[in-house]
């Protein structure tokens, strides 16, 4: 039987649950952008959007305003307190270090934390858009990825074989299996999936999980 | 008085020849110059080298590889991740008949802002250890590895806002200064599409987001309609 | 809901320590957080590495120099072209009591900027053959002369806004943004003195000019009357 | 008897003669202030301070308002068509080569073009303001002083002997005696003030003039 994972809304809610109340968060396309509906009611996150805006809400599923959209092209509304400004000041406020957490989805992730997501070598061509920057400016980088390809190779590897979105820039790595922090040894197993063994996430994964003492089902 | 206002987008660009460098504004759906940017399809410009941070994404710009007007495009976004339908510009550079430079989208903002600001190059943290490295200098501040980047002007740009005066002062919309906003300081001849022009003095300064001394000719453009079917 | 207000200017500045790298905002009488630099003397903090356009031209930075405060100032304007009256703090420079490094005015706003953007570095053409010059390098890029600059940030920003909301975005009045605007990107710690304080929701998301994100304190000062008798 | 050289009004008048319609322009402190005085009324020149204004008016004697001051500290009115950003903003303005004339003071400006307007040694200190960035920024240079010292020393010299604002960056030299140009041979009489013969401006400039052909009294 094939392992069960989480389902792609179940990966943004673990990751949301890693926002808190007053950060500034961005979320990179797909994935990513899901988290913002699992925002508590509680907690008040600040999205930032590098197209420009600071202080989006959710995605509106009528009444388009192309003007108004995320960095997806989705349509958003505004939450009181947002801002406008241009791409320039954007990426100042992400490389300079502003944006306390970016949600990326990832294709690799290395033992040390670096990150490809832009290129698929056999597809060729490839969009970097934000990636670049919001990996090496944001101060905490969170990646939500499938554990393995869809041909069932792993993702987290020793080193990776795409070329890079950035080096060393992984904190968090949130997949339908587990929860892996990276610290300066590599890579640390926190949290499994429901019904997942460690064993069978290492099965899974090139790269060598340490797992921590206190090791948990994700909390959902 | 000054008064930049031009009748209609065809004489906005009426002057522009072929084998420039163009940069045009907006992202995605918000602040796309997409009237100025069929008017330049019309007048059939070609040899063009354009500057932007996106095409192909439900934006008019792919309209310009119809009758392969464009040579080179500069973007941060031109190649869909997903592997579904392909734009006329994917298509067109897969087949080799127009060249691609990606760069991050920061850089790209950054690079165009040095253009306009009389910075002869800056070192970016982004990219380095990755393609984008290729050929440029890496230099160690303070323990922290950077990459040199080098300002990028252009002949012309096309921006979009959404009021001008006939100063050409300007105010946008939501999320729609992206990168009008920068190219709009670093071009040699700068025209404006709006959605409505009004009298000089009716815009709070206050309020104005680009000066009007960087625009040096301002159009109302017909609005048209833009949806990224991602 | 996300709070920043504070009830008094001494409470904003409570736990600023002695010996830190503190930015002021202002140029001249515009935008000069004269209620915090007034706080500050009270507090007696010490020590302080100051940044600001200038100093001593009617603003009340020249106060710290009272108690000798300040260790060193980093500015465009400090000492008067013309031979008149001097400042505390032209006469502690002159005496040798406070170090004085004098910027362009132009690469300083960049400085900050750099350091809030996080650039790394950048080249800049002003300066060249100049004392400005003096132990920086000297790069030609497309046949011009550069020098190389390095961002300038701050543990502290003290900054005058017009306005905020209660998430610290700040609107600005006239010729007040000046420094305060860079600076509120570049320092660990951005605490703002405004005239008015406005609920979340009040301010239109067009006119914020500094987003909330970048304060960690707004507070209300006293409305302190500066002119330049130049 | 003295030579009588021009006031500092008209040497503002005549710079104000070379200002055109449309022209973005930054006057620097001290005499260069006046010019504004000079515009004629069918001309729109948009006058920029570098603390972040473009389009003020002339300047007030009463109704000070703090915030709106020019880069001389003085209260200006604020014409129809103007803008406020940042010093940042503003010095990427005049960097960038979007001010289209720059009038600066003058302590000394030498053969090749370099100005000395900051700093007498013997006095030391010295305060750069905007001026090294104007200088090197601005598309024209114009420098606005006396022609000789109040000692009666020449000003315009074979070299600088104070230290430099910027190298070979001055267009125009306008003094109470002369109208000097300034290109790539180096300096060129253009105008002389009335009264005044080409030969006597000669002998208070320690640099070589070349006169041209059509060499005439300037008007005013």
């Amino acid at each position: 039987m094939p392992i069960q994972g989480l389902t792609r809304d179940l990966i943004a809610l673990r990751i949301a649950r890693d926002l808190h109340d007053g950060m500034t968060v961005n979320l990179g396309l797909g994935l990513p952008t899901l988290v913002a509906n699992f925002i508590g009611s509680d907690v008040q996150v600040i999205f930032q959007a590098e197209n420009g805006i600071l202080g989006y809400g959710g995605v509106l599923e009528e009444d388009f305003d192309q003007d108004f959209i995320n960095a997806g092209g989705q349509p958003v509304s505004i939450n009181p307190g947002a801002s406008f400004f241009g791409s320039d000041a954007s990426f100042a406020m992400i490389r300079g270090g502003h944006v306390d957490v970016s949600v990326l989805g990832g294709l690799q992730v290395s033992a040390k934390g670096d990150l490809a997501n832009w290129l698929v070598p056999e597809r060729g061509g490839g969009s970097i858009g934000g990636a670049m920057d919001l990996a090496v400016g944001a101060r905490r980088l969170i990646v939500a990825m499938e554990h393995v390809t869809r041909t069932g190779e792993p993702r987290i590897l020793r080193r990776c074989t795409y070329p890079l979105t950035a080096q060393r820039c992984v904190d968090l790595i949130v997949t339908d299996l587990a929860v892996i922090e990276v610290d300066e040894n590599g890579l640390l197993l926190r949290e499994t999936a429901p019904g997942v063994s460690a064993a069978e996430i290492q099965a899974l994964t090139e790269a060598p999980l340490r797992l921590v003492p206190n090791l948990r089902p994700m909390s959902l | 008085m000054i008064d930049k206002v031009v009748q209609n987008v065809d004489e906005a660009v009426r002057d522009i020849p072929d084998n420039v460098t163009i940069m045009f504004g907006g992202f995605v759906s918000a602040g796309s110059p997409t009237s100025l940017i069929l008017a330049l399809q019309r007048k059939g410009v070609r040899g063009i080298t354009g500057i932007a941070n996106n095409i192909g994404l439900g934006d008019r710009l792919d309209a310009l590889c119809e009758k392969h007007q464009l040579k080179k495009m500069i973007a941060s976004f031109a190649i869909r991740a997903s592997g579904g339908r392909q734009s006329l510009f994917e298509q067109q550079f897969r087949a080799g008949e127009v060249e691609l430079e990606v760069v991050p989208q920061g850089t790209l903002a950054e690079r165009i802002r040095a253009a306009g600001a009389g910075i002869g190059g800056f070192y970016t943290p982004t990219g380095v250890g990755t393609p984008v490295e290729d050929g440029k200098e890496r230099r160690t501040i303070d323990g922290r590895d950077y990459l040199f980047e080098q300002p990028l002007p252009a002949d012309y740009a096309l921006i979009k806002a959404w009021r001008a005066d006939r100063m050409g002062n300007l105010i946008y919309r939501g999320g729609s200064r992206n990168f009008n906003v920068p190219m709009a300081t670093a071009a040699g001849f700068v025209i404006a599409e709006v959605d409505e022009i009004v009298e000089t003095g009716d815009l709070d300064p206050e309020h104005v987001v680009t000066p009007g001394i960087y625009v040096d000719r301002v159009v109302v453009g017909a609005h048209e309609q833009i949806r990224w079917f991602a």
